[in-house]
């Protein structure tokens, strides 16, 4: 595997959106950053930023609102980038799927790669879908190089 | 500040707290709830568990004798399993994988309707 | 280690003529090529240790060049051409400022050349419409404003006790700096927290630490190959304090690996063991404390 | 060097993990006004409610926030069971207060957290954190979820505490009472934390009354008021004293709330010492029907639910006033002259849970 391939492996910066869901998967999410989970064991940071984030991890659903700020975030994210949709609510919309101002899942606002299931989905669930991403990331990562020479 | 100095030092020699997880995975808590599954040999088509979905993610039809979930709406609340007078729907302790693509499971039941006393468990 | 004492070469007259040229020529390919090196192993090791202060893992040791190849291999996008231009100078002066210590240059001119690194990430900063990036430049203005008196004072002490402006003049001294000018040293520790954008002066930006109310400062605007160069430009700077660090033991290898040693773990646990000050307690702290320390030696120089 | 500016502060912000939005009118450094933005979260839930069963109501009050959750479903079963005249057995209700205090002290150790890391003090977060994994161990192992525990019901509990679990969760009490000591000594003794909250967000006493502040906010301006003493659940048997700090600033909520985790860790013990025997859920027949005021004490303060029920399968009306609905105006009142710097301390310093606020 070539350097750059590997480095893209090993670098994945996070950035994390609570759309408006109810919190709980966002806890997970920053759970995975403390000590029992760790995820920066993989060379991943919260970030903060969208210019310096590749991996957006979106949690709870999604309102028209919540939802223009979240397609802003995406198209700020230089390539390659990858989504991951953690919870219930960010997949379908869960228990509000029904609601009156909801989209049924944050793939109607911007492309996701990634589910995660269950509520909230618990931070293993998370490290797996990090380790997903990565070579998620690898793989686009060859595509844009493709795309760019 | 050196009450401070005083954890972090502790912490740097006693080592991480970090569970080492795809390497080593915990055994799950007895009572967690991971996922549903279906035992579709045993269920009697009795449509309790959709009525009792808070999320509606689960269709009985009785017709086709079909019974499906969506996964990526499931809350895991456990009513189903609760309800479920035939013991067909269990709760197990391990949560979904993540997946690229999200469809729903769609468990077909051969034969005819089995006939099972659903007051052999009770139901509450 | 690329400090200033370590690469002397057998040519050099002491506290006299410059280095000759083709050791001059080695020192700075070293100064290019080294110095990031162990400014990125230095880097991976603070991060594999604050995790382990905290009772995590951490990421493993080279972590910071994975970071910087992958950067480098992102979509460049830059708001505009100018805020490029100054990602580049800004490395560009780090570089210089690093060689100019490593040749024994003027020191003088050695931290003029080293706030000019810092003007032009300030004016880059400002090149852009960001609310959270002018924030950030205007923190780094008054950092600028905080730790530029001390460097004076260090190099009024420096002249004063070697009679020459010149870096060089310290490796030929007899005993170490740190035995005439220890306050200047205990002053200079607060300019290499508060350049190395640690707690609790970590005002205008940090790179790697997640949390923090202005987003990420000054920098929060780059991305990708720009901000690969601001990181690259860190690991230099880095290596420039410990260089300016181990001037004061500049008579002994060992002596100068210990002492830039030693500032390099307090700066990581003084990092860890306290919180983010506000800016008027840095003026305040920096001033009243670092600036005085400073000053009752200079002032002790003259007079003893 | 620059006049007016104006600073969003989040949707998307590091401080906050929810989408919060500030319009900061700055001079230099200065807060000068203080616009929030809502809405973010917004998920019709109240409406919701009323197309609902309402038996799986249950399963969405519990969703209108992830950090108190169990607070919410223990507001919504409290309600009903006034509402149809139900009887909760005792064990059911010890069992309600072990959990909640388990839910305080999660929601405590998370906002202590967060708190550090508006101070910039990453490794505190890390260790407040670390700490907070014992109390999600014995949440997972008592009620089957870390987050979402789905362990309330109407007319009692799902689950039951058997012996096995008792040791468990004394056994782990006591690693967090170590534990959650350290983290004590560092929050109330470190000199930069103090310089950072002490007197920062100033709110008088009167100021707290007429602003209406609940929770902690209150108790942090020497109000002794807590929804548990109405004694809902059992906490009518059990002994404890409102935590009240009378400095008025952010360092008298900090400490407020600190307390109140010692305070849980007690409550628990108690309570698992007179745990009696028997069942744990009675059946509910009918419909609810009329209509009720709960008020439930949040780790965050008043949580007040409104209720009313017209026969069918469906409520009628389903209202939530959370705590920090009620602490708006006060942070409102706080912000106002701060400086950037202070503006993630004050606003953590109320224990914003927007999730709970726009439902």
């Amino acid at each position: 595997m070539s350097l750059v391939a590997l480095s893209r492996k090993k670098s994945p910066w996070l950035l994390h959106f609570e759309t408006g869901g109810c919190n709980g998967c966002a806890i997970e999410v920053w759970a995975c950053l403390t000590p029992v989970y760790d995820v920066e064991r993989f060379g991943m940071v919260n970030t903060g930023n969208p210019k310096h984030a590749d991996v957006l991890i979106v949690t709870g659903c999604v309102n028209a609102r919540s939802g223009r700020v979240l397609r802003n975030l995406y198209s700020q994210m230089p390539e390659p980038k990858v989504v991951i949709a953690v919870g219930v609510c960010a997949c379908t919309g869960g228990i509000f799927h029904d609601s009156y101002n909801l989209a049924p899942g944050a793939d109607r606002a911007i492309p996701v790669d990634i589910y995660i299931p269950n509520c909230a989905a618990r931070p293993e669930a998370i490290i797996d879908s990090v380790l997903h991403a990565v070579d998620l990331l690898e793989e686009k990562g060859r595509s844009y190089d493709a795309r760019r020479s | 500040m050196f009450e401070m100095l005083n954890t972090i030092l502790k912490n740097l020699f006693s080592g991480p707290v970090t569970r080492p997880y795809p390497a080593q995975r915990r055994e799950p808590f007895a009572s967690t709830r991971g996922q549903i599954k279906s035992v579709i040999e045993n269920c009697i088509f009795c449509m309790r568990c959709q009525a009792a979905c808070p999320a509606n993610c689960i269709v009985v039809d009785r017709k086709e004798q079909t019974w499906s979930v969506d996964p990526y709406r499931c809350i895991v609340c456990g009513m189903c399993v609760e309800v479920c007078p035939t013991e067909a729907i269990i709760m197990n302790r391990h949560y979904r994988d993540p997946v690229k693509h999200r469809e729903p499971i769609v468990k077909h039941q051969e034969g005819p309707i089995p006939k099972i006393n659903p007051k052999a468990k009770g139901i509450n | 280690m690329g400090c200033a004492c370590g690469d002397r070469p057998t040519s050099l007259d002491v506290g006299g003529s410059a280095v000759s040229v083709t050791a001059g020529f080695w020192l700075m390919v070293l100064g290019i090529v080294v110095a990031p090196l162990v400014g990125g192993l230095l880097t991976g090791l603070e991060r594999k240790v604050i995790a382990r202060f905290q009772g995590r893992q951490g990421p493993p040791l080279v972590q910071a060049f994975y970071d910087l190849i992958k950067l480098w291999q992102k979509q460049p996008r830059a708001v505009n051409r100018i805020q490029v231009v100054y990602a580049y100078a800004h490395l560009f002066f780090m570089i210089v400022s690093l060689l100019a210590l490593l040749l024994g240059q003027d020191l003088l001119m050695i931290l003029f050349i080293f706030s000019f690194a810092s003007v032009a990430l300030i004016l880059g900063g400002l090149s852009v419409d960001s609310p959270y990036s002018r924030i950030g430049s205007q923190r780094e203005i008054v950092q600028l404003l905080v730790y530029e008196p001390i460097l004076i004072l260090m190099v009024i002490a420096f002249y004063k006790v070697t009679g020459s402006f010149m870096a060089r003049a310290a490796w030929g001294l007899g005993q170490p700096l740190i035995y005439q000018i220890p306050l200047v040293l205990v002053a200079f520790l607060s300019v290499f927290i508060i350049k190395l954008r640690k707690s609790p002066f970590d005002l205008a930006t940090q790179l790697h630490e997640p949390h923090q109310e202005l987003v990420k400062g000054i920098i929060t605007e780059y991305s990708g190959p720009h901000l690969a160069l601001i990181e690259l430009a860190s690991w230099y700077e880095m290596v420039f304090l410990l260089g300016l660090v181990a001037l004061f033991w500049s008579t002994s290898w060992i002596g100068a690996l210990i002492l830039a040693a030693v500032f390099f773990s307090l700066l990581t646990l003084i990092d860890n063991v306290t919180p983010r000050a506000t800016y008027a307690w840095m003026v305040k702290f920096v001033w009243k404390v670092g600036l005085g320390l400073a000053v009752v030696n200079v002032t002790c120089l003259y007079l003893g | 060097m620059i006049g007016k500016t104006v600073i969003p502060f989040g949707p998307q912000h590091a401080v906050f993990p929810e989408p919060f939005h500030w319009r900061l009118v700055m001079e230099e450094e200065r807060v000068l006004d203080a616009i929030p933005g809502i809405g973010y979260m917004h998920r019709g839930i109240e409406q919701l409610a009323t197309r609902m069963e309402f038996a799986k109501t249950l399963f969405l009050a519990e969703r209108v926030c992830g950090i108190c959750s169990f607070m919410h479903a223990l507001a919504y079963a409290e309600s009903l069971e006034k509402l149809m005249d139900v009887e909760v057995p005792p064990r059911a209700k010890y069992l309600r207060t072990i959990w909640a205090e388990l839910a305080r002290l999660q929601s405590h150790l998370l906002w202590i957290g967060l708190a550090a890391d508006a101070f910039g003090f990453e490794s505190l977060f890390m260790q407040a954190w670390r700490v907070r994994e014992y109390v999600m161990d014995m949440v997972e192992f008592t009620e089957g979820g870390r987050v979402m525990t789905s362990s309330v019901t109407i007319g009692g509990v799902r689950r039951d505490l058997h012996e096995e679990a008792i040791e468990f969760l004394l056994e782990n009490l006591d690693k967090l009472e170590v534990g959650f000591e350290e983290v004590y000594q560092v929050f109330t003794e470190d000199p930069l934390i103090k310089h950072r909250t002490v007197g920062v967000g100033i709110l008088s006493k009167e100021d707290s009354i007429r602003l209406g502040a609940v929770g902690p906010t209150l108790r942090g301006s020497g109000v002794a008021q807590d929804m548990r003493m109405l004694g809902y659940a059992a906490y009518g048997e059990l002994e404890f004293q409102p935590v009240v700090e009378d400095s008025c600033d952010s360092y008298a909520r900090m400490v407020v709330r600190l307390k109140e985790c010692f305070q849980s860790i007690n409550l628990i013990r108690q309570a698992i010492k007179k745990l009696p025997d028997g069942d744990v859920l009675v059946k509910v027949r009918g419909k609810p029907e009329g209509e009720v005021v709960t008020r439930i004490e949040q780790p965050r303060g008043e949580l007040l639910y409104y209720i009313k029920a017209n026969g069918t399968k469906s409520l009628e009306r389903f209202r939530i006033r959370t705590p920090t609905l009620s602490n708006l105006p006060p942070l409102m009142h706080m912000i106002k002259g701060a400086c950037l710097a202070d503006v993630p301390v004050i606003t953590l310093s109320i224990d914003t849970c927007i999730a709970c606020t726009e439902r």
